[in-house]
């Protein structure tokens, strides 16, 4: 069902939380002292979006999506800043056993290796159980229900699974048990790291499916991270895009494609090989993406790289500026830009096109 | 000229005392690369590509079939009387941090190789240093910065660089490049198929070119050939454009239905194909080993075995008993490529081991199609 | 040429001195580490020029035997009236020499053996694991308890022999699914498919990369041998021609009584403690090394 | 668990069995070497073995109450004790020493072997009543005919008797005669022997003053026997032999307190004293015929030049020696004789004065050394030829006190110039085999094993040094054959020491004494090994619990505490 | 939903091939070990009735009473060629009999090594099971509280144990125990005077004398318990499970559970072998706390140059380990279920 997740989020659900993340910094602690992962991240995340974030290896994506669960591992450390979320508050100040029942009861997180994030000893029962006790919910039985009827949703036999362990179940069975837990207790904002990274293409696509049938069915606040820009694109309504630990843009999907900003989305989108188009348009970026210890402490994090850098990048950090539903962090954008096609997304892209094949 | 006919290659589990004792990884595949051409196989995880990328690079045996080099067979030779010949065939490997000894700076990683090629050739020592500098330059990097450097002091793009140079070293007729871009960030991935295009042209070098991500065949240079793998076994081949815009084998098209869609730049292709369950490799394998999971099988495929065969493109070969060419690659927005719809080469079904009575059931299957 | 340069950004150091700089850090974490480090340096001054510093034979005071601790004799003197610390002292050397040596042949063999059986594979593999796992099912104490009655260990090279060929099977098999998982690595793959030699492949190429480890079965076999051989000494069941500290544990115990009356229990607490120091050093060491060469173990 | 007196009126008397270690496994059978029987406890001989410094034929009563003995020891003739009976009631008979007798044939031995030519050979066996007995010796005499007869173990025969088969009396006889039916006869005797040490009564049978009840690996545990027959004199109601496997165990419990009398170990000054501080501790001392000496392997050189032991002698400080290794257990050997100074004093009288003492004399050692050819480099002495020559020492790791000794020689050696080393060997067994095969040069060495003469000096002249007794006739093998490693010239100044030392063994009490002064006179000049120290028998004693104990110097001191028992030395206190 | 294949036939199968495959093996070094045995032992020089002789003598007896104790020895010794002896040896062990003991005439090797058995078995296996608790609780700890100040003391303090030679813990404790405070016995199995049997004089006596060698065997084995622990703690903490689980999270109780049970399962496999090892016997202990143990039967037995004696326990040791192996390899394939139900 792909198609129906485009319908305006306001009318599907009163549950899904908003998320607003504020002037975020994340370090780590290296042998060249502490480093910033993240640097001034700040974003809003609609209530009852999906939202793609996107970034090259160690662009950040990751320990943002920990943050948001304010479970940055040592040796990083959150430095500032706060994530709002709706019915939480600021996650950043919770602890103990708060922040425990917020995990996954408020907020689920579908872990990047999802293939080994279940306990290896025990069936998937079990853990459902062991769940359900850390979480006060007394039904067991009504549980092991609800988790059957996810798991059937996903296509998978229910009573199969939960009598698994998880040498027995293939890739795409495993990270459906890691969607099936992290939603179980009903939690509305769900968080994906990479969900499909380790899958075939055919496994990825039934996922994929999945992801975006269950966000509208529950009506949940979805935030899904990965590198692969087609599967984001493929999904998400709203698209965020990283580099160097900063947010460098944001808007909705189609828009951000079709239409970049940031001159390192721009590139980005150009060096994607793709299945369709003129392959003798197609670009590498120049140079190659910053890691903790060759970030720039000050200035524009992608002046190395960039075709349009200015003096001013050497020394200021460009702020993100919004503009309606975008925004862009870029101190070159402002300036009308010759060669890059700007489009202004049509109100049809957003219309729920059942144009779109439906493969049930 | 580098050809492979029924190659077949079986794992036995040893050890291991559960599951099943043998894997079959390869269940007889030919191929064709000419000199200076490229060829791509493509195909889910596990159907054997990197097992046929090793077997034609010499690093590991098969089964039956043989590998012939420059005309020369393989397969009667005794092991170390095939050496020189793979030696020719350089694989380049899918991980540039494991493909590098971290313990070794370039110029030393670069010597080795070039130091025995000089005692070959009876070469000077001085030419060691300026071939290995050579050799950098021309896959794109500055030799004075990287020769002194440890791998990990290097950026991926870079790393795959230096692979590539190494295997230059022994200038290869052929590289084997197996995911050659997976690991390295989307920003530079292009660069990379540039330079494997690049030395085709220039150097004439061959190219095994082993991927699962179907796009980055499109780059590696023209009049490349697209072979699709499944399960050990050759289901669709042909020129690389012609076999991504018309897919005539129903896994090639699940295959390309599953890429997802660039919304934004590009829209949906008209067709759609999706498998009806998931593979299980514990199945009996008679007939179409896809059969099972095709949308469009009929009786006959579980109780054949199809046989490559070309319907009305000689170049383009399928293994089908009811091939439909089927557009599913997205289309890009703005440029209106031309759709290929609609059963226009029906029944012609590929050559039955065995010539059963069904005929090819056209597109009768599970196939949504949208203007 | 398409080909687009890459940008130079600068590096700054080496790996070699990035190792150097890692092992002073891990050593200045904890200042424990480089008590091992003052430990075990002394020790090996010891078993070097130990037995320079004193007069051979060793000085005896026929009129103190068995004497109490005092300045002249910080551990008392033994039954003849030779001061302890001196015995202690020049005991060192037969001792360390019996662990290098073991350590030298048992890792020697067993990375050999691990290396061949690793890269080889197939019926050298299994030849060689057979033989290992016999080597590591046959229990060793007994066995030298055995090879003590048939072989005499005269020398501590000898001892350090026997020592070794009993334990190389712990290293045979660590370094051989090393070198197994090396093997699957790139680089050894690339290396054999450009047609280097094994020789080049095993020295240049899979050796540097397992050096740290094997340094560290070399600390390792060192106390191992230490242990058994000082405790064969103790039992008594080895013939001994010289000094070293398994024989002042077994005369102290055995002729001193030292656990019956206190006079001979510094004979006895010296040596002893020796160990225990040597013991404490290694321990200090192998902790540091653990944590430079295990990444999991690694906090920052 | 250590309260003694717990059990019974007599309490419990806690002692160690110094020959052998407990097996809880083995048989109670006395012909079993490590068999569960305890002698003097619950095995019981004819008589116990006095340990006189002259006469190896004193006894004191055991089952037999007396004995007489022919002149030559032709015939001996046994009363048993009147009294005596086994722990179930039942008397002790002349038949029961008759079965002994039968027994120890199948395990050969001196008196009875089934070699009717071997000297000191039984010929008769006659039962003469209930009570007494009568053995006879064959033609081939020896004087130690009578010390073997009485030194016979009594068993039970209606516990033993089925060991021996109806007919093997006859069969005996027969194993006299000559040809194959002899030889087929004495085969099937010695063939009984592992039945004999395999069988394993279910209980023990005893005819001494206590019966094992309970054995375990770490004790034996023995009540007093009712039937014994003087069981009024026995004052413990129960004995409890520990087991030791080091001597650092016996001075463990000594120091506790625990042993009520303790066998002879050696014990360094240190623990000695803590011993003496326990309460009640005493140390009992007595004449122990045994010396340590430093052996020669006379086939090595240097050590076939007189001169050169000479040296030695001259450079060893005996009484240093002791000092460190034995001080308390040990007397600096005032000359070498091949005796025990206590019994040279008995047998030489003033002949032992006439003796070199070889008193530490550097300078004697010198010109010794010099005749010898030897010469001095760099301040050490070496070979003629200019060799370096260090004087490896031999000794077994596990025995402390020699291990001590040879460490001191060594350094005393090293002050004088003689390079010297100290070499052990991991156990004794492999020392003495070693030792046999020949393979060092010096060694420590038992001798002195007193007080038959010829046990004495057989230790210097008997086979170790090439003298071979086969069938009654003496003959010398070459150094380095059959066990001889001392290899000694067979004859040096016209005398032939072997051929005295055997004579020994038939002469008269006068020809003994004449003997045994030109052989000590022989060893002290010729110098086969440098006499050290001379053992002390130093037993422990308790006497908190009870009193008496042999006196010091007492001929009993070397017998087990139970004999002490049977002889009415401990009492109750 | 098609039927699935015949998946438990095919699984009960591949256990049974894999059991065989074990034997098969087991049996083969079983015979290797017993060949090297016989041979290393049958060349041990000495010959054990002159040192029985000389020992008597020097214990006091006299030389012919001496000579009548040992001359029953002779009708022991193994006679033959080298091969006629080895040939015999194997028959006889395939039949179970190992011979009779030479230093106790009359008795059977396996008498002899049962009754040793039973000592060693009591304490070894006591201190192991000490050891194993007490370790894997302190290294469960020192793996979490790994950067901790009582974290790293109880490494180090572990390394250090794991470090110590046994025999330096037991003469230590052998001088604190026994010589400056002498609480406790200082050898042997239990006290002669008590009627043996399930009483509580006897059973006190018993545990009285097995506490000192129990506690050097715990205190000297349990350093490498922690240390094991330790690091297997430390790599589940570094697996993805735990972090995801925590993300779902779990209380701490349930997430301790996850740590401890993931961790513990290969020292499981440890703790078998390490079973089989104790029939070595701690050599060092039972000399010093003069435990009558398999290690001391060894020991005395090479001091006797008692061969069958010595053959017959090296024997038994080896295989108890070799048997261990099978049996460790056996229980992980049941306790952990990723080999248990693969398919
Ligand atoms: N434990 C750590 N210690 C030090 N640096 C770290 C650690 N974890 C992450 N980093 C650094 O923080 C930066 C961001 O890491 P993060 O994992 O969030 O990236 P990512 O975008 O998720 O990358 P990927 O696509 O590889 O998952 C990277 O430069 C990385 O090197
Ligand atoms: N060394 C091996 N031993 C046993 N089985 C193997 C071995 N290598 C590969 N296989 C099996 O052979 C089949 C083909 O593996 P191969 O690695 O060639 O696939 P692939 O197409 O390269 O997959 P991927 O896309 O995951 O790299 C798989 O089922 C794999 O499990
Ligand atoms: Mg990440
Ligand atoms: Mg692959
Ligand atoms: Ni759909």
């Amino acid at each position: 069902m792909t198609t129906t997740s485009r319908v305006p989020v306001t009318l599907v659900t009163r549950a899904a939380p908003g998320v607003e993340v504020r002037d975020l910094t994340v370090v780590y602690k290296t042998p060249l002292g502490e480093l910033p992962a993240l640097r001034g991240v700040s974003m809003i995340v609609e209530p009852g979006t999906i939202t793609g974030i996107v970034g090259e290896s160690g662009s950040g994506k990751s320990t943002l999506a920990l943050s948001l669960l304010n479970a940055v591992q040592p040796p990083g450390r959150i430095a500032g800043g706060s994530v709002e979320i709706d019915g939480l508050g600021d996650v950043l100040t919770l602890g103990g056993e708060e922040l425990r029942q917020a995990r996954g009861r408020h907020l689920g997180y579908v872990f990047q290796a999802a293939q080994n994030s279940l306990n290896p000893l025990k069936t998937v029962g079990k853990q459902l159980l062991d769940l359900g006790r850390s979480h006060g919910v007394r039904d067991g039985r009504a549980l092991v229900r609800d988790a059957m009827s996810l798991l059937e949703r996903m296509g998978l036999d229910g009573a199969r699974v939960l009598d698994s362990h998880q040498h027995q179940l293939s890739g795409g069975m495993r990270q459906r048990v890691g969607i099936m837990l992290a939603l179980v207790l009903n939690a509305h904002l769900v968080i994906l790291d990479e969900p499909t990274t380790a899958l075939d293409m055919i496994t990825q696509a039934t996922i994929l499916r999945i992801v975006r049938e269950v966000h509208q069915e529950r009506g949940l606040t979805t935030l899904m991270v990965t590198h692969d820009i087609g599967v984001a694109a493929e999904v998400t309504d709203r698209l965020a895009v990283m580099y160097g630990g900063r947010l460098v843009e944001h808007g909705p999907t189609r828009e951000v494609l079709g239409a970049p900003r940031h001159p390192y989305t721009q590139g980005l989108i150009q060096a994607i090989p793709r299945l369709s188009g003129d392959i003798t348009q197609a670009r590498a970026l120049p140079g190659r993406p910053p890691t903790l210890g060759t970030l720039p402490s000050a200035g524009c994090v992608f002046r190395e790289r960039c075709p349009r850098r200015m003096d001013v990048c050497e020394t200021d950090d460009p702020l993100a500026v919004a503009h309606g539903d975008r925004s862009v962090a870029c101190h070159a954008v402002e300036l009308p830009t010759p060669g890059v096609r700007v489009e202004r997304a049509t109100p049809a892209a957003r219309v729920p096109s059942g144009a779109e094949e439906d493969h049930t | 000229m580098i050809s492979g006919t029924g190659i077949t290659k079986t794992y036995r589990r040893k050890g291991d005392h559960t599951g099943p004792q043998t894997v079959p990884a390869l269940r007889g595949v030919d191929f064709t690369v000419p000199k200076g051409g490229a060829v791509s196989f493509i195909g889910e995880s596990g159907c054997g590509k990197t097992t046929l990328g090793r077997i034609v690079a010499g690093l590991e045996t098969y089964d039956s079939g043989d590998i012939v080099i420059g005309g020369v067979p393989m397969t009667p030779l005794r092991p170390r009387k095939r050496e020189p010949y793979f030696r020719r065939i350089q694989l380049i490997h899918q991980d540039p941090y494991s493909a590098l000894n971290p313990n070794r700076t370039i110029q030393q990683t670069l010597r080795a190789p070039l130091t025995l090629r000089a005692r070959q050739t009876g070469r000077s020592g001085s030419w060691v240093d300026e071939r290995a500098a050579e050799l950098l330059a021309l896959v794109g990097i500055d030799p004075g910065y990287v020769l002194p450097r440890y791998p990990h002091q290097l950026s991926g793009g870079m790393r795959q660089r230096v692979v590539i140079a190494r295997a230059l070293t022994v200038d290869p007729e052929m590289l084997v490049a197996d995911e050659s871009v997976s690991m390295i960030d989307v920003s530079m991935r292009l660069s990379i198929l540039a330079l494997l295009k690049d030395l085709r042209e220039r150097l004439g070098v061959s190219l095994l070119f082993i991927t699962h991500d179907i796009a980055t065949a499109r780059y590696i240079g023209d009049g490349s050939e697209l072979y699709v793998l499944y399960r050990g076994q050759v289901v669709e081949q042909g020129p690389t454009e012609t076999v991504i815009t018309g897919p005539m084998h129903p896994y090639t098209q699940a295959l390309l239905s599953a890429i997802p869609v660039l919304h934004g730049l590009e829209r949906p292709g008209a067709d759609r194909v999706v498998p009806t369950e998931a593979l299980d490799e514990r199945r009996p394998d008679t007939g179409c080993l896809f059969a099972r999971r095709c949308p469009f099988s009929t009786q006959r495929c579980y109780d054949e075995h199809p046989e490559l065969a070309h319907c009305l493109d000689p170049a383009h070969e399928h293994a089908c008993f009811h091939p439909h060419r089927r557009q599913v690659i997205p289309l890009e927005l703005h440029a209106g490529t031309p759709v290929h719809r609609g059963p226009a080469d029906g029944g012609c079904g590929a050559a039955g081991t065995a010539t059963g009575d069904a005929t090819g059931a056209g597109s009768a299957g599970r196939v949504r199609t949208t203007a | 040429m398409t080909a687009i340069l890459e940008n130079t950004a600068p590096v700054r150091v080496s790996t070699r001195r990035d190792f150097w700089r890692g092992v002073r850090r891990v050593l200045r974490r904890k200042p424990s580490r480089i008590a091992g480090v003052v430990i075990l340096a002394l020790f090996a001054l010891m078993a070097i020029f130990g037995p320079m510093v004193y007069p051979s034979p060793l000085p005896r005071d026929d009129d103190a035997l068995y004497a109490a601790p005092s300045l002249a004799h910080p551990f008392g003197t033994d039954f003849e009236g030779t001061d302890v610390l001196a015995l202690v002292v020049t005991g060192a050397r037969y001792v360390i020499l019996t662990g290098v040596a073991t350590a030298v042949i048992a890792v020697a063999l067993g990375t050999a053996l691990g290396l061949v059986a690793g890269f080889h594979r197939g019926r050298w593999d299994s030849v060689l694991m057979r033989l290992t796992d016999l080597q590591l099912t046959i229990p060793g104490l007994p066995l030298l308890l055995v090879l003590t009655t048939i072989w005499k260990f005269d020398s501590p090279l000898e001892m350090g022999l026997v020592l070794g060929l009993l334990g190389w099977g712990g290293v045979a098999r660590a370094v051989r699914s090393q070198t197994l998982s090396l093997r699957e690595r790139g680089f050894i793959e690339a290396a054999r498919g450009l047609g280097l030699s094994t020789r080049h492949i095993v020295i240049r190429e899979l050796l540097p990369g397992m050096a740290p480890y094997i340094a560290m079965n070399v600390l390792i076999a060192v106390t191992g041998a230490i242990y058994a051989q000082v405790g064969l000494f103790f039992l008594g069941v080895l013939p001994f021609d010289s000094n070293n500290w398994g024989v002042m544990l077994n005369l102290a115990v055995f002729g001193g009584g030292a656990l019956t009356s206190t006079a001979a229990l510094p004979y006895l607490l010296a040596p002893l403690l020796a160990i225990l120091l040597l013991t404490l050093g290694i321990v200090l060491i192998v902790d540091a090394m653990d944590e430079i060469f295990n990444p999991r173990l690694r906090e920052d | 668990a250590t309260e003694n007196g717990a059990a019974g009126p007599g309490g419990i008397y806690t002692t160690i069995d110094g020959s052998k270690q407990i097996d809880a496994t083995a048989p109670i059978n006395p012909f079993n070497p490590q068999g569960s029987t305890f002698a003097g406890y619950d095995a019981m001989s004819l008589a116990w073995p006095k340990n006189s410094l002259l006469d190896a034929d004193q006894f004191y009563p055991g089952i037999a109450e007396s004995w007489t003995v022919t002149p030559g020891q032709g015939e001996v003739v046994i009363h048993l004790q009147p009294d005596a009976r086994w722990s179930d009631g039942k008397p002790v008979t002349s038949e029961d020493v008759r079965v002994s007798v039968g027994l120890a044939y199948t395990q050969g031995g001196s008196a009875y072997t089934v070699n009717a030519g071997a000297a000191g050979a039984a010929a008769d066996i006659t039962v003469v009543d209930g009570k007494t007995i009568k053995v006879t010796q064959g033609s081939n005499r020896s004087n130690a005919f009578l010390r073997n007869v009485l030194s016979t173990i009594v068993v039970p025969a209606h516990v033993f008797g089925h060991l021996l088969p109806s007919d093997f009396w006859q069969t005996l006889t027969a194993a006299r005669g000559t040809g194959p039916a002899a030889e087929q006869a004495k085969a099937a005797i010695t063939g009984l022997g592992q039945r004999v040490i395999a069988f394993a009564p279910a209980k023990d049978v005893s005819a001494g003053p206590f019966v094992l009840e309970r054995v375990n690996p770490g004790a034996a545990l023995l009540t007093k026997n009712p039937y014994f027959y003087d069981a009024d004199r026995i004052a413990p109601s129960k004995v409890k032999v520990l087991n030791y496997t080091g001597n650092e165990q016996i001075w463990n419990y000594l120091v506790s307190g625990k042993l009520d009398s303790a066998p002879f170990t050696a014990v360094p000054a240190a623990v000695m004293h803590r011993i003496e501080r326990t309460p009640g501790n005493e140390v009992r001392k007595g004449y122990s015929p045994v010396a340590a000496a430093l052996a020669f392997n006379q086939s090595h050189k240097p050590y076939d030049n007189l001169h050169v032991r000479r040296a030695l002698a001259y450079l060893i400080d005996r009484g240093q020696v002791t000092k460190v290794a034995s001080p308390e257990a040990g007397t600096p050997a005032v000359t070498t004789s091949g005796i025990h100074a206590s019994a040279a004093k008995a047998w030489l009288g003033d002949g032992l004065a006439t003796l070199d003492p070889y008193k530490v004399d550097p300078a004697a050692a010198d010109r010794e050394l010099k005749a010898a050819g030897m010469v001095k480099q760099g301040g050490f002495w070496a070979m003629p030829d200019g060799s370096p020559w260090t004087v490896r020492i031999n000794v077994p790791a596990s025995f402390s006190d020699w291990v001590a000794a040879a460490k001191s020689v060594a350094s005393q050696l090293g002050d004088h110039g003689v390079r010297a080393s100290v070499v052990t060997s991991a156990d004794y067994i492999l020392y003495l085999d070693e030792l046999a095969a020949g393979k060092y040069d010096v060694g420590f060495w038992l001798m002195g094993l007193g007080p038959s003469p010829y046990n004495i000096f057989q230790r210097l002249y008997g086979s170790a040094n090439g003298w071979q007794l086969l069938a009654g006739r003496l003959t010398h093998v070459p150094a380095g054959t059959q066990g001889n490693w001392m290899g000694g010239p067979e004859t040096a100044g016209g005398v032939n020491p072997g051929e005295l030392t055997n004579r020994l063994n038939l002469a008269t009490p006068e020809e003994q004494k004449r003997i045994v002064g030109d052989l000590a006179k022989f060893t002290n000049e010729q110098l086969p090994v440098i006499q050290i120290y001379d053992y002390v028998n130093t037993q422990f004693v308790n006497t908190t619990r009870y009193t008496g104990w042999p006196p010091p110097g007492s001929e009993a001191l070397r017998l087990p505490a139970g004999v002490w028992m049977q002889l009415g030395m401990i009492k109750k206190k | 939903m098609k039927t699935p294949p015949p998946r438990g036939r095919l699984r009960a199968n591949a256990v049974t091939r894999r059991v065989m495959g074990h034997l098969a093996r087991a049996l083969a070094m079983i015979w290797v070990v017993t060949t090297i045995s016989f041979v290393i032992i049958r060349s041990i020089p000495g010959d054990p009735v002159r040192g029985q002789y000389e020992k008597l003598i020097e214990r006091g007896m006299s030389p012919d009473a001496a000579e009548r104790a040992t001359a029953a020895l002779y009708g022991f010794l193994p006679k033959g060629t080298l091969w006629e002896q080895y040939t015999q040896y194997l028959g006889a062990l395939l039949r179970g009999d190992f011979g009779q003991s030479l230093s106790t005439p009359g008795t059977e090797v396996t008498t002899l090594i049962g009754a040793a058995a039973k000592w060693t078995i009591l304490p070894v296996l006591g201190g192991t099971l000490l050891s194993f608790l007490l370790g894997v609780t302190f290294g469960v700890y020192a793996g979490i509280k790994r950067s901790g100040k009582l974290g790293d003391l109880l490494s180090i303090s572990g390394s250090l144990l794991h470090g110590v030679p046994q025999y330096v813990i037991g003469l230590l404790m052998l001088a604190i125990f026994t010589t400056l405070w002498p609480i406790l016995p200082a050898g042997g199995p239990v006290d002669v005077e008590f009627v043996p049997g399930f009483n509580g004089p006897y059973l006190a006596s018993l545990v009285q004398h097995a506490t000192l060698p129990v506690l050097t065997y715990a205190l000297a084995s349990y350093g490498g318990w922690v240390l094991a622990m330790k690091s297997s703690v430390a790599t589940v903490l570094g697996d993805d499970f735990i972090l995801a689980a925590e993300l779902r999270g779990l209380s701490r109780g349930v997430l301790f559970r996850y740590v401890a049970r993931n961790a513990i399962l290969p020292l499981f496999t440890i703790l078998a072998l390490s079973l089989g090892m104790l029939f070595g016997g701690a050599i060092f202990i039972e000399r010093i706390f003069n435990y009558p143990g398999l290690g001391l039967l060894l020991v005395n037995s090479i001091g006797a140059r008692d061969y069958a004696l010595m053959g017959g326990t090296f024997l038994i040791t080896t295989v108890a380990i070799i048997v261990a192996n099978i049996a460790a390899d056996l229980l992980y394939a049941v306790i952990d279920p990723r080999v248990r139900t693969a398919a």
